[in-house]
């Protein structure tokens, strides 16, 4: 199988095929690598490549993948083909929008942008509070704010819409 | 000796405190809120008494419940853990009129250490050094300018009104103080309706260093030296030590006696912390005094030997201590991080949930305070700390290579923590150098790590890509079954002892 | 200083091994047998090799194997931990060949003390005290008689090809030696083909008491105190203090002393033990030396503070000791309690199984020096041994206190363990008030257990009732979903996450 | 419902009712007691009875279920009445009969007693070896032996039966 995997703003094609019981050949471009990996907790790998060994914990949510690696955090998405192709129609449709949600249940402090209004990337948008401590939102990218769902003072809940930006 | 004390909070000190009983032989009485009948506190304690809703002041701060609860059980004493109503002085109060003990100071002595200006005239008196400036206003531009000179710059210019950063004013030299005062003057004036000020010495790049004290019932004082608690995000202490690498024996001694006066200064009984900020040139200056047991209570266990909580315990019953200060001694070097439910990438915001996976750290020299387990239950009502990791080391090198180890070892699921983030301060050249002080975490550590270029994202990708393929294969699998028929079978062999745990 | 050790070892001692290398900034290579993959001390190693099927012979005792992997991985040195080649000189010899380091003494040193009458020949002409008898086979009954006198009643009578419990009588006083002569050399003679006998003071009901060394390649030998061992069962150690509570501090001194001269006259290198039997008047005598690092090390580590493995690692590379004999102190008092897969109320019977829950204490005072975590499955193949849990406290009675609680906060389901053995030990009156000796556990502890009536049959019953009630209930709920035709959508729902651990 | 709890030689009748989330009302002959009851792991119950705390860890087997408290071990029998009645049947047809089964893989080291000897209560029959230990099984009960299923020197298999007592 191959996978469209991408960290950041790179992305790679990687090759998934089994040699074994626990035993992989990743390609990475024109590199094949033979892994050992063991899933030995809930949510943790062992890993040995080239008899190194390397421990990774994971926050799996759909194709979304965060792996922690000796105290680095890589936030990749994992697309299989099929999907790739379905996501490349859908951000072509979608027009790079960008869906700021609560992650957890919180309150909004205040709104620091108005819709119609253009931020840069990294401009902070909303401040939440949520267990006595603020937190800043930030645009991941350039954009207009196309819609505000919530105003200052708004309970809200964990997943909750607080913003689309264009 | 008591024979059952009532612990007043939940968490990590209720266990801690907890312990501490069971290893005296004292029966324990834990209260416990609707989301915590679960918690480990309760499961560790002799008895339980449910307080109330999940909200703190319906349950962990309700004082007539607590009261209610302590007769009802026959509690001698109650510990109040830190936070909650550790330094309520009307609790104190409540209680001393019950006839039952608080372990911890008398009331009077809670009180003037509470109020920021009481506590800054009772220990000025008493010889103890406080940032230089004047606590009342100061009327005329000529006078600010006198007084400045005094201090000498930088100042601070406060409004005497203020609060939450509105009418204050760094001033870094004379020049630039005319202007200063009338733009915190009118900010003071449209934010307060009151335009007065007072100046402070602006003490740059402080670092955080506080001594711990025991004071028992006889009127015995002693220190038991200082901890270094710079390591602070948004203000708040995340990573602590002892000693401090910036302290030296003479300066340590110094800030031992001065943390003992103002003990004694307002009759303190108990453990108590007095907190210092110190500048470059190792002046010290009293920042405050926590009147009751501090969260990093055991980096100062670690080097003294002492167990700070039976103390506590020990003083509480009258008995006085058992050492004087110059069998006291410092061995070796504690570090302590303390691991929230924090996503440490994301400004450390709070993520409380269910813990999924926890595995915790083993090995010489190795401690771990927690209060959680696998498959509980972070409530949102609660601090999000999970645990305080320690650890001992001959010396400070070691104790940074221990933490660094400990912490790879540190597997919690489920929710965000900051276990990344001590392991990367565990790594900084800075921190190894002891090269920091209260803004290190906020204006350099965060800023040098952004430029980072972490090492093994190949070997993520490699693992998400096969993480993704094994979900897939074994979703194909399922759904194979399921179309055969087999699901219910299949289903019920999901109830197989040790399902779950095998991969 | 080594860049590279290879782990010769697995479980506990592997992982305690490779921690001491991760602290002191060392990579490490584990070696895994097949049954070994997901093991902690592959997973906390920076490189991992495997070394062949589960049978130790085919892995972890294949030397053949080892050499290769040490060529191939860069090793610089090897740690043989405990148990498997740690004493086995032709290794050590092949290594030597080899030009790896052995961290451990020199071939010859691990020879001389690997056979029972060469060590004896040595110490006791270094001047260590020796069970007093014969080594030699005695011929006649009158020279029997006569030495036997000489040494005191009463006596063993020992088969010199014995084994095994053949051939072998006690002799309690002089008129029971004609007859014991007799049956003694027919049972010899019968089982052996050969009836010399040869004599050994008996020591009744002696306690165990070893001392840690520590000697560097320059020559500078010194001891780390003692540990009282005394509590076994199958005469195999389950309990282990350091200091002992029948050792006076001047017979601490000439024990230590004693030790350093076993040590000296093999040229010791390394950590080492002398293990002694004591009498009840406290007259020791040498047993055997451990040339290697013994499992209960962790209670002298907790007591002088010093990191006996680091040490190991360190004298190894050629750095001399940095500590003098007098700068050692023993602070407090030290408990380990072996936790083994093992049946305490089936005669010790092994459990070997899948952990389904681990939960591991914590706290002030609390170290777990573990193999496994939750989901492990213990193999068939090697020691049942689960972790050693070790505590320490100001005293003993504090020690003995807080192992209690540590013991009743430990959980461990899927495999029966000696937790709550070690509870009921830690519980037991001889044991705290130290009147014991090696056949406490055998011959007065279960004796006493089997009278003693555990106080909560009726808490016992009720959860049983409850747990049967809550199963019953459960299953009729499963089994009208599964009527009802939602069978699957249920199945599908337990792969939810956090399925399992909520209840 | 009713439960026959038996604990080694004793049995009591315990009533069961639920009164709410996690609280029971539990009553042994003529007293009712209040319990409350938590899983709080997998095998692991948090008990709270008059406000006394409790931790119970439980091995279960079927109907077998052991308890662990504080230190002490209650091998327990529990059986619903339907079971109970089930189980005099049985008891009375198969008249005391005692399968002696391997708890785990290992050797048969001896067999101490032949077919049709007598044995006697606690009296030991057979030693397995398993991981270098040897361990003596013991009839519970007096009897006459009915069958030896291994011979020495046999390797078995966990749950292997050894031998049959009647």
């Amino acid at each position: 199988m191959n996978y469209y995997v991408s960290l950041e703003e790179k992305e790679v094609l990687v090759g998934v095929a089994e040699a074994g019981v626990a035993q992989f050949k990743i390609r990475i471009e024109d590199r094949e690598i033979a892994v050992d990996a063991h899933k030995v907790e809930r949510d943790a790998w062992s890993i040995v490549i080239d008899n190194r060994v390397y421990e990774a914990d994971l926050v799996v949510s759909d194709d979304d993948i965060e792996v922690l690696i000796k105290g680095d955090m890589y936030p990749l998405r994992v697309l299989n083909e099929q999907k790739k192709a379905l996501s490349r129609v859908s951000e072509a449709a979608e027009g790079g929008k960008q869906l700021i949600d609560a992650p957890m249940p919180g309150k909004v402090v205040k709104v620091l942008v108005m819709e119609g209004q253009e931020v840069e990337a990294n401009q902070g948008v909303i401040i939440i509070e949520a267990m006595k401590m603020e937190n800043e939102f930030k645009s991941r990218a350039a954009g207009k704010v196309k819609e505000v769902f919530v105003k200052e003072g708004d309970i809200v809940e964990g997943g909750e819409r607080l913003l689309l930006i264009e | 000796m008591f024979s059952k004390i009532l612990v007043a909070n939940r968490g990590e000190i209720a266990v801690r405190v907890i312990r501490a009983c069971r290893e005296m032989g004292i029966e324990s009485i834990a209260v416990y809120s609707d989301v915590d009948r679960h918690a480990l506190h309760v499961r560790y304690a002799d008895y339980a008494y449910r307080i109330g809703p999940p909200q703190a002041s319906e349950s962990y701060l309700n004082i007539d419940k607590l009261l209610e609860i302590a007769r009802m059980s026959g509690a001698e004493a109650i510990h109040p853990g830190y936070g909650f109503l550790a330094e309520n002085p009307d609790f104190a109060r409540r209680l001393k009129d019950e006839g039952i003990k608080l372990i911890g100071p008398p009331p009077e002595a809670m009180r003037v250490m509470g109020s920021k200006t009481l506590a800054r005239q009772t220990v000025s008196a008493a010889g103890v050094p406080v940032v230089p400036g004047t606590k009342e206003s100061i009327e005329t531009e000529e006078e600010v300018l006198r007084v400045a000179r005094e201090v000498g710059y930088p100042v601070m210019l406060k409004a005497a009104a203020g609060g939450g950063g509105k009418g204050l004013r760094l001033v870094n030299e004379e020049s630039e103080m005319r202007s200063a005062i009338r733009m915190a003057r009118s900010e003071a004036k449209s934010s307060f309706g009151d335009d007065s000020m007072y100046i402070e010495k602006y003490i740059e790049r402080p670092r955080h260093i506080e001594i711990q004290v025991l004071a028992d019932q006889q009127g015995n004082t002693i220190h038991l030296f200082e901890r270094e608690c710079s390591i602070q995000r948004r203000h708040q202490k995340v990573i602590e030590e002892s000693p401090s690498v910036f302290v030296t024996d003479e300066i340590r001694k110094e800030m031992g006696a001065v943390a003992v006066a103002a003990a004694k200064a307002v009759d303190y009984e108990g453990a108590g912390t007095v907190e210092f900020l110190m500048d470059k040139e190792k002046n010290f200056y009293f920042l405050e005094m926590n009147t009751r047991l501090q969260v990093e209570h055991p980096v100062t266990e670690m080097v003294t030997g002492i167990d700070i909580v039976k103390e506590q315990i020990k003083i509480a019953a009258g008995e006085p201590l058992r050492f004087k200060q110059e069998e006291i001694k410092q061995v070796g070097h504690a570090i302590e991080c303390r691991i929230y439910a924090e996503d440490p990438d994301k400004n450390f915001f709070p993520c409380p949930g269910l813990i999924e996976t926890l595995r915790i750290p083993g090995g010489p020299g190795v401690r771990d305070d927690s209060g959680v387990f696998e498959g509980f239950e972070i409530p949102i009502h609660y601090d999000p700390m999970i645990s305080k990791l320690v650890v001992w080391g001959k010396d400070r090198q070691e104790a940074i290579l221990r933490m660094g180890r400990a912490l790879s070892e540190y597997i919690i699921t489920g929710v965000k923590t900051t276990v990344p983030f001590h392991i990367r301060v565990m790594n900084n050249r800075h921190f190894i150098e002891g090269d920091f002080d209260t803004n290190f975490i906020d204006q350099v550590f965060l800023k040098e790590e952004q430029e980072r270029i972490p090492e093994n994202s190949e070997v993520a990708i490699i693992v998400g890509a096969i993480e993704q393929f094994i979900r897939e294969k074994s979703e194909s699998l399922k759904s194979d079954e399921v179309r055969e028929g087999e699901g219910i079978s299949l289903w019920k062999s999901s109830f197989r002892p040790g399902f779950g745990r095998r991969f």
